[in-house]
């Protein structure tokens, strides 16, 4: 259980164009950490300089206490899951498992049993022998996932360690990972791109941009209180819908493309004066007028386009001059074309500024389900 | 376009007969001379050239005289073959037996051609049954070099080098200077080279092979490990027993090195290397002739060296190109300027009253020396020189059993040795003889 | 890697570059060196007189040497690069009966001493009228069971996605060897052309062999003539057409060391 | 890098496909290996058989097969003295040459492996040796190891160590000419090694440096065998070559002293070039032949297995 | 557009064990038809012997009306995107995109309209000139991607062409693809373990398992009507709960495990006479107990772990000795040992036969709302 600390630090590969921007973060000791960010933005970059692997350009990492940037990899005793996969393609999937243990003068009845405990946790008891060119992507992925788990490092990093895996197997990785890195106390530094691993599975997630930090913090204040837009889009699936607005400081009216008008509630007029806003709303916010809702707007819209998922159905369309998106819980059979009324509940309207990206007003009680309040049979 | 212009160069020593019009005729001259006697024989070739306009004759170098013969052997009656070709004495046999060469023998038939003016020791070796078939052209013999201030170190007479195998003892033990364990200076030393044990075999009237040193009939068996054989190997196996004896190998330059440092005080070396060894000695050297045993007299030497042959089944204007050019070799101008050069003997003694050999021997009167040891040679099948088609092998089985001998080998045992593979040699070469 | 390895490294180095240096060093030292010095031993010349290398350039035509086998030794290299990445090729990427056995057949023929062939082929080259050409002096070459093993070891280390993905995109054999596998395996082309390019400078007994005369001769046998048997040698001299014959050499393999680390870098994605 | 190729499954053809569309490949490679099938077979296998003819042979001086004996010229090398010790000379050259240059090379080419300021430098000097000829490099060494002048005797002589006849002293020929042997080819081996350190995937030694793995278990665990394939190959190749050494024996020792460094190659060039006995020097050229096939089949058997191929 | 027809196809490796046993399947000319199935099940060789990579150790393949068993790949006509992207890496990444026109014979002016439009639809307008080391792995599989959509062959075939994309591009990705495939009319043969994808990308869907097909259909019915629990647990995340339980053939009661007991409606009755059951419940079908639904199974669980996404709060507990997913729509404050309290509607159980596997009864009329019927404002 080990703190790691990135103070200012900075890359450049080319030594004109920084692929990391002087990022300072934290890690606690036992935290399991998710890096996300687009494709580009720098994560791996992160996690290989955290390694060792790559210079650091500028900044100070730091291990524990102490200053690392010029400790070798081998020093800094962690363990890493390669983006792709960096098995030893001469020796066998065991070989290839118990590659660290024998550097670390692990006794073999020990190596032998942390290999057959991972090997059957990640399914690959029959292929012990085989080489890794006779595996499957999927496979050869879950090879690089069992050299990291039995090593047993206090830091473990991990870039997009399930990729490859279908979603029943990624969940029960998922609670795998999870249930080591607690068990262990492992300090875990995880990048991935699937909405799910990041929401459920770290305590604190980073969300990186052109190499920048947009917003650090738990998975789910994050979600309901993105810091900008750009975390507002990347963060949930379907992306939040945004559209820039006019809006009236006096009246508090707000006015999308003249298709869509509301008025800003008075606590939170103070707020807005005297900015451009950006409004954004979540698929998931966009319901079926139901009538049952009071204080909504209401709407009529022409759907454009509809994909019906087994638990959800998502439909696009137009409004002020952009395509959105709803989702709606189960199958919807919507066509084409269709008319259908929607609403939005103003308190699930997310604002932005429009000019520096901040957030004026986050959604509020939206579906914050409290199990004691409600239930009591 | 390259290649098309060498496609008529080798057209040319052809057999066609219509170059005779188109300008003077080319011919192919294929040496083995490289170094200074390159720069030699392009000098020779050049004047000759110069000398007439109806023949050119182009130098072409061939590698050593081991890489040449087998080159000749394959373009041998071809329209490749060159109109002349040099090849080292102990080829004659091979030569005459191959059938690729017009003897010069009915060239000088034909011409009248006046050969007695010549060097008679000379000719003795290339004349078989009173028919010469090749131009004797670079004929060396080996010498003694000793360097003459150690001699007087040693308080031995530098005027006066030993002449028997004995005195080369004493002296050599005079001359031998011990540090602890290394030798700063060996007394005596000889490449460990064939040549130099068949003169000291042919000084003593030693033969090398059987029929008369092979010239009455065809060698059937070696000689050499007659008693004159065997007083080589002893001397040397005595002076080395003594650690009077420096082994400096196979290589010429290895050895010169080592005598011009000053770590041999005596050693053989051929006539023709003299010249550039006294001239890069730091000390002054003496020449004398090489040591004969004390049980006989001195016979004197055999001709080592190469001679020129023509080659058979070239057009008619080609060989006689060939032959204005082996004529010219000899006229004493020629062999005077050739002689200056590379130390090489003069052919035709006449060369010797030339000015500039007299010019030459009053800076350095040891090449004097050289000729003098071939004049006084008393001709014999012995000091004619053996004739056999293996003698390069044969050479080479000398080698080995000098080389066992000085790692401590019985002087007749590896004698013996040596003389039974020649004799397989040889038989082999009788037996596939057509 | 700390300062203390480093240090040791660089030492380490720059002691095995100066072993491994050295007697092209000495010969540098000697060609500048009269008789007399090279005959006391010493290490460093008196000065660096130029007296040897002119002596050489006016005993030999070295220039036109040098022009023959620099054209010799780059048709070898051509002929060769293209003959054996043919013949690789078959063997990596064309599967067909009896491709075992002919590849150890062509293997074998590794094993077959050049001097124990020599003569055959010099008949062959004399039938072929082929003397004193480039010709001659180059076909016998073009053929190599050593630059076909070569370049087979490295088509094979090329990814078969990439034979997959080229044949998906419709490219027919000649355009996938063309158009993939000769620029992905520079590395082994450079490798390959240098080696064949130095082997053929280098060989001696072959030209001498089918030349007679200088037309095309090439510069080793220069350095041949340079040295004589039974007439003292003129090792200043010969050192100097040593430096002399190996510049060249030791230019083309600085500069295709520089386009060898290229390739070098640019290796397959893993 | 497999000898023991894949013989695809869909060699078991559909029989309707005809012989034609069966042969399709076939003929495909044919015409790729059409170039190297016709130079081999007129420079190299014509005279390989023709080799084989003469050493049922003895030959006249032209070189010609005079005299059919059999197996004649076999038994008489078998029995001969001079060839035993050729054999053993042979051998015990390239024991003395192969694995100390490989080892030689792998050190250097691991030292340039390391990313260095100036490593450039180091190999090109380090490749340096493969830029010169046999001829030239020999009469270097030529003067180093002469018994009077040379640069190692003097050397010798400076720490007051008697001085040794490196080329003259049968016990110490081979050694010499191994030296400088190994020197010679050491630039070659170096620079295969190093393309193929270079070839190693760098990911690699970046998830072993994450273990923790010592630098030499990256080298026991990872460097040799990802390196396995061109190892073997140089092993290979620098076998054959050590069996085929011409050039230095024929300018420093002539295969003296006491034929201690007659190879079996300068034995075939002597008896061929200078004694024209080609049918001795075909039957031994056969023999070395089969020698270094049987080597190489037995490497290839046995290394094969050792070998890691992508 | 062309017909991709498989007739038994079969396949092994190591002529010992079958990857792929005997798979017939026809897609039609235009389709989107999405493979998918557990990591190392053959989805990748099915490709491959698609493509003409690998030998079809028995059964025919046909493109159109064409047997192609024994066609090389590139008469195949056919583009295909591979796992590990297989870029040149000899070649920039315009290069790389191109290479195919190149030999197509295609004008440079279309070749180099095409490239860029790609390219920009992937993103990749600044990278042109990288060679694809210079990438990082999310922009290689774009460039595999862009090289594939510029071919525009008849039948392109995409093996994981997005598992290493975010969530944001991949959405974006998706509909581009769905998009050029329509517009295009290419027959799409499209590997996954991406559920969204699976669900909405593919007009037919196959799932496999072990070589074997377990069913083919419109992803929606597979969802709806899961042929065998393999299938019930492998579409749908979480996967549906399955449980083994004792039913009485007289009474029509069902009883797991002593836990749960309920009876079976009369008119399924006699489907499950003298069968052995297996009982299946999706997560989302695990309801907050509201009092609202009747005829509907209640009780009350105790939760074990709990995740919180940001739509949906997925919980775990203990019934019958198993573990279950429930999965409900909005964040929920649930905490470990929390008692919930839940109920199931009867319609929307799963009922398999245990022995067979086979398929007894469907969820039934569960959250389809049809929208026509609902909303008439
Ligand atoms: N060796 C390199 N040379 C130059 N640029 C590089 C190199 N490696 C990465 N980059 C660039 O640096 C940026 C960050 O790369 P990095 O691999 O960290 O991205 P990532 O966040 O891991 O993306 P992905 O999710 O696609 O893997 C990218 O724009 C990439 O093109
Ligand atoms: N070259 C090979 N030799 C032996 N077995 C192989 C080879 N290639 C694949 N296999 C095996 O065949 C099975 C199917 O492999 P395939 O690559 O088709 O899986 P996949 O469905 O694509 O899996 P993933 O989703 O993990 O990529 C796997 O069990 C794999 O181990
Ligand atoms: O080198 P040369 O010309 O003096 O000849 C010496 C021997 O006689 C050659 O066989
Ligand atoms: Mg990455
Ligand atoms: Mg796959």
């Amino acid at each position: 259980m080990k703190k790691v600390e990135l103070l200012n630090i900075s890359k450049t590969y080319d030594r004109k164009q920084d692929v990391i921007s002087s990022i300072s973060v934290t890690i606690e000791p036992g935290e399991f950490f998710v890096l996300v960010g687009p494709s580009g933005c720098g994560k791996s970059t992160i996690l290989r300089m955290i390694a060792g692997l790559e210079d650091i350009t500028d900044g100070v990492i730091k291990i524990g206490e102490k200053e690392i940037n010029d400790l070798p990899p081998s020093k800094r005793d962690l363990s890493m899951v390669f983006q792709n996969y960096a098995l030893y393609p001469h020796l066998s999937v065991e070989e290839n498992i118990i590659f660290g243990l024998h550097v670390k003068k692990i006794s073999k009845s020990e190596r032998k049993k942390r290999c057959s405990e991972a090997a059957d946790m990640l399914g690959l008891g029959s292929y012990l022998q085989r080489k890794p060119r006779e595996l499957s992507g999927g496979q050869r992925q879950r090879v690089a996932l069992a050299r990291a788990i039995v090593n047993q490092s206090p830091i473990c990093l991990m870039d997009e360690p399930l990729s490859n895996l279908d979603a029943k197997l990624r969940a029960h990785m998922r609670s795998e990972i999870r249930q080591i890195q607690r068990h262990l106390g492992i300090t875990m530094i995880y990048v991935t791109h699937d909405q799910v691993e990041a929401m459920t599975m770290g305590d604190r997630m980073m969300i990186l941009h052109n190499g920048e930090i947009q917003q650090i913090g738990k998975p789910i204040d994050i979600y309901n209180r993105p810091a900008n837009p750009f975390v507002a889009t990347f963060i949930g699936s379907p992306p939040m819908n945004l559209v820039s607005c006019t809006n009236n400081w006096k009246t508090g009216e707000i006015n999308i493309n003249n298709h869509l008008r509301f008025f800003i509630k008075p606590e939170d007029q103070p707020a807005v004066r005297n900015r451009q806003l950006t409004v954004g709303i979540r698929p998931e916010h966009i319901l079926h007028s139901s009538n049952r809702l009071t204080n909504t707007i209401k709407m009529q819209v022409q759907v454009i386009n509809v994909e019906v998922l087994g638990t959800e159905t998502i439909f696009a369309f137009h409004l002020g001059g952009k395509e959105w998106l709803a989702k709606w819980n189960g199958q919807w059979r919507l066509s084409v074309n269709d008319i259908v009324p929607i609403e939005i509940d103003y308190n699930s309207i997310c604002l932005f500024d429009k000019k520096t990206g901040g957030l004026i007003k986050a959604p509020a009680k939206i579906e914050r389900h409290i199990i004691e309040q409600e239930v009591m049979i | 376009s390259q290649s098309k212009n060498n496609e008529n160069e080798s057209s040319n020593n052809s057999s066609e007969d219509n170059t005779e019009e188109s300008g003077p005729v080319e011919v192919s001259f294929w040496h083995a001379m490289s170094g200074s006697g390159q720069e030699a024989i392009e000098d020779v070739v050049n004047d000759f050239n110069e000398s007439q306009d109806k023949y050119i004759v182009k130098p072409e170098f061939q590698g050593s005289y081991e890489e040449l013969l087998p080159k000749f052997r394959s373009v041998g009656g071809t329209k490749d073959a060159p109109a002349i070709v040099q090849t080292y004495e102990i080829g004659t046999k091979y030569m005459i037996d191959s059938g690729y060469i017009e003897p010069v023998q009915s060239f000088i038939d034909r011409d009248n051609y006046d050969i007695n003016q010549l060097e008679a020791n000379i000719l003795n070796y290339y004349k078989l049954d009173d028919k010469l078939y090749s131009m004797p052209f670079n004929s060396s013999t080996p010498v003694l070099l000793y360097n003459k201030e150690a001699f007087k170190e040693a308080g031995l007479d530098a005027e006066n080098p030993p002449k028997t195998f004995n005195e080369i003892k004493e002296a050599a033990a005079a001359l031998t200077k011990k540090n602890g364990s290394n030798t700063e200076r060996f007394g005596f030393s000889m490449l460990t080279y064939g040549w130099f044990f068949e003169e000291l075999v042919a000084t003593q009237g030693g033969l090398f092979v059987n029929n008369d040193n092979g010239r009455s009939d065809q060698a059937t068996e070696a000689t050499f490990n007659s008693e004159e054989g065997l007083r080589v190997f002893n001397l040397l196996n005595d002076l080395n027993n003594a650690g009077h004896f420096g082994n400096f190998g196979t290589n010429w330059d290895d050895i010169r090195a080592a005598f011009q440092t000053g770590k041999v005080a005596m050693y053989m070396d051929s006539s023709a290397g003299v010249t550039d060894t006294i001239k890069n000695a730091p000390f002054d050297v003496g020449v004398g002739f090489i040591p004969y045993a004390d049980e006989t007299e001195r016979q004197g030497v055999v001709i080592g060296g190469a001679s020129l042959w023509m080659s058979k089944g070239i057009s008619k204007a080609n060989q006689e190109a060939a032959w204005e050019f082996m004529k010219y070799l000899q006229t004493p101008e020629a062999q005077a300027k050739w002689h200056v050069a590379t130390g090489y003997f003069a052919i035709n003694p006449a060369a010797y009253d030339e000015q500039i050999v007299k010019d030459k021997w009053a800076e350095s009167p040891q090449l004097k020396v050289t000729v003098d040891q071939l004049q006084a040679t008393i001709p014999s099948v012995a000091t004619q020189g053996a004739l056999i088609s293996v003698f390069p092998e044969a050479r080479q089985q000398v080698v080995t059993a000098l080389e066992n001998l000085y790692q401590g080998g019985n002087p007749k045992e590896e004698l013996d040795k040596a003389v039974e593979a020649t004799n397989k040699a040889i038989e082999v070469a009788n037996k596939t003889k057509k | 890697m700390n300062i203390r390895n480093k240090l040791l490294l660089y030492l380490l180095l720059f002691f095995s570059a100066f072993l491994l240096f050295f007697p092209i060093l000495y010969a540098f030292m000697i060609s500048f060196m009269s008789s007399d010095e090279i005959l006391h031993g010493k290490f460093f010349p008196a000065a660096f007189h130029l007296e040897n290398y002119l002596k050489v350039f006016d005993r030999l035509p070295l220039l036109k040497y040098l022009l023959n086998s620099f054209i010799v030794s780059t048709s070898v290299m051509i002929g060769q690069l293209i003959v054996c990445s043919m013949a690789a090729y078959a063997f990596v990427f064309i599967q067909f009966k009896g491709r075992n056995f002919i590849f150890f057949l062509f293997i074998s023929t590794m094993m077959i001493p050049w001097e124990a062939t020599m003569i055959p082929n010099f008949i062959t080259i004399l039938k072929l009228d082929w003397f004193n050409t480039y010709q001659g002096l180059t076909f016998p070459f073009f053929a190599a069971a050593f630059g076909t093993f070569l370049l087979r070891q490295n088509f094979l280390t090329i990814p078969k996605e990439l034979h997959e993905a080229s044949q998906i995109a419709g490219l027919n054999t000649v355009q996938f060897f063309i158009k993939v596998v000769l620029p992905v395996s520079k590395t082994s082309l450079v490798t390959l052309g240098v080696y064949s390019f130095l082997s053929t400078w280098n060989q001696y007994l072959w030209p001498l062999l089918v030349t007679t005369n200088d037309s095309v001769r090439t510069v080793q046998i220069g350095l041949k003539q340079l040295q004589t048997q039974e007439t003292a040698t003129d090792w200043g001299v010969v050192m100097a057409g040593v430096i002399v014959v190996i510049i060249p050499t030791l230019l083309l393999l600085f500069l295709g060391q520089k386009q060898l680390q290229k390739g070098l870098t640019q290796g397959a994605l893993k | 890098m497999k000898l023991a190729l894949h013989d695809t499954p869909n060699l078991s053809l559909n029989p309707k496909t005809s012989l034609w569309k069966q042969t399709q490949k076939a003929r495909v490679a044919f015409l790729y290996l059409l170039p190297s099938i016709l130079l081999f077979s007129v420079f190299i296998f014509y005279p390989m058989f023709k080799t084989i003819y003469l050493s049922f042979f003895l030959t006249d001086q032209q070189g010609e097969a005079a005299l059919f004996v059999g197996l004649d010229n076999y038994q008489d090398l078998l029995t001969s003295q001079s060839f035993h010790k050729s054999i053993k000379a042979t051998l015990l050259f390239v024991l003395y040459t192969v694995p100390a240059g490989i080892i030689i090379a792998l050190f250097l080419a691991l030292m340039a492996n390391e990313k260095l300021r100036g490593i450039g430098f180091f190999r090109v000097i380090y490749s340096s040796t493969m830029g010169i000829s046999v001829a030239a490099s020999s009469v270097v060494w030529l003067f180093l190891f002469h018994p009077s002048t040379g640069m190692f005797n003097r050397v010798l002589n400076l720490f007051g160590i008697a001085e040794i006849q490196w080329l003259l002293d049968p016990d110490w020929a081979l050694f010499s000419v191994s030296v400088s042997t190994i020197w010679l080819n050491l630039g070659f081996s170096f620079l295969i090694i190093l393309g193929g350190l270079q070839n190693i995937d760098e990911h690699l030694y970046e998830s072993a440096r994450i273990d923790g793995a010592s630098y030499w278990y990256q080298l026991r665990r990872i460097t040799i065998p990802m390196l396995s394939p061109t190892l073997f190959f140089i092993i290979t190749i620098s076998l054959i070559n050590s069996f085929q050494t011409f050039g230095q024996i024929d300018i420093l020792t002539k295969g003296g002293p006491s034929e201690s460094t007659n190879l079996i190659v300068y034995s075939i060039y002597k008896d061929a070039f200078i004694n024209y006995q080609f049918g001795t020097a075909s039957a031994q050229a056969v023999v070395l032949f089969i020698c270094v096939l049987l080597l190489t089949i037995l490497q290839f058997k046995l290394g094969e297995k050792k070998v890691h191929y992508q």
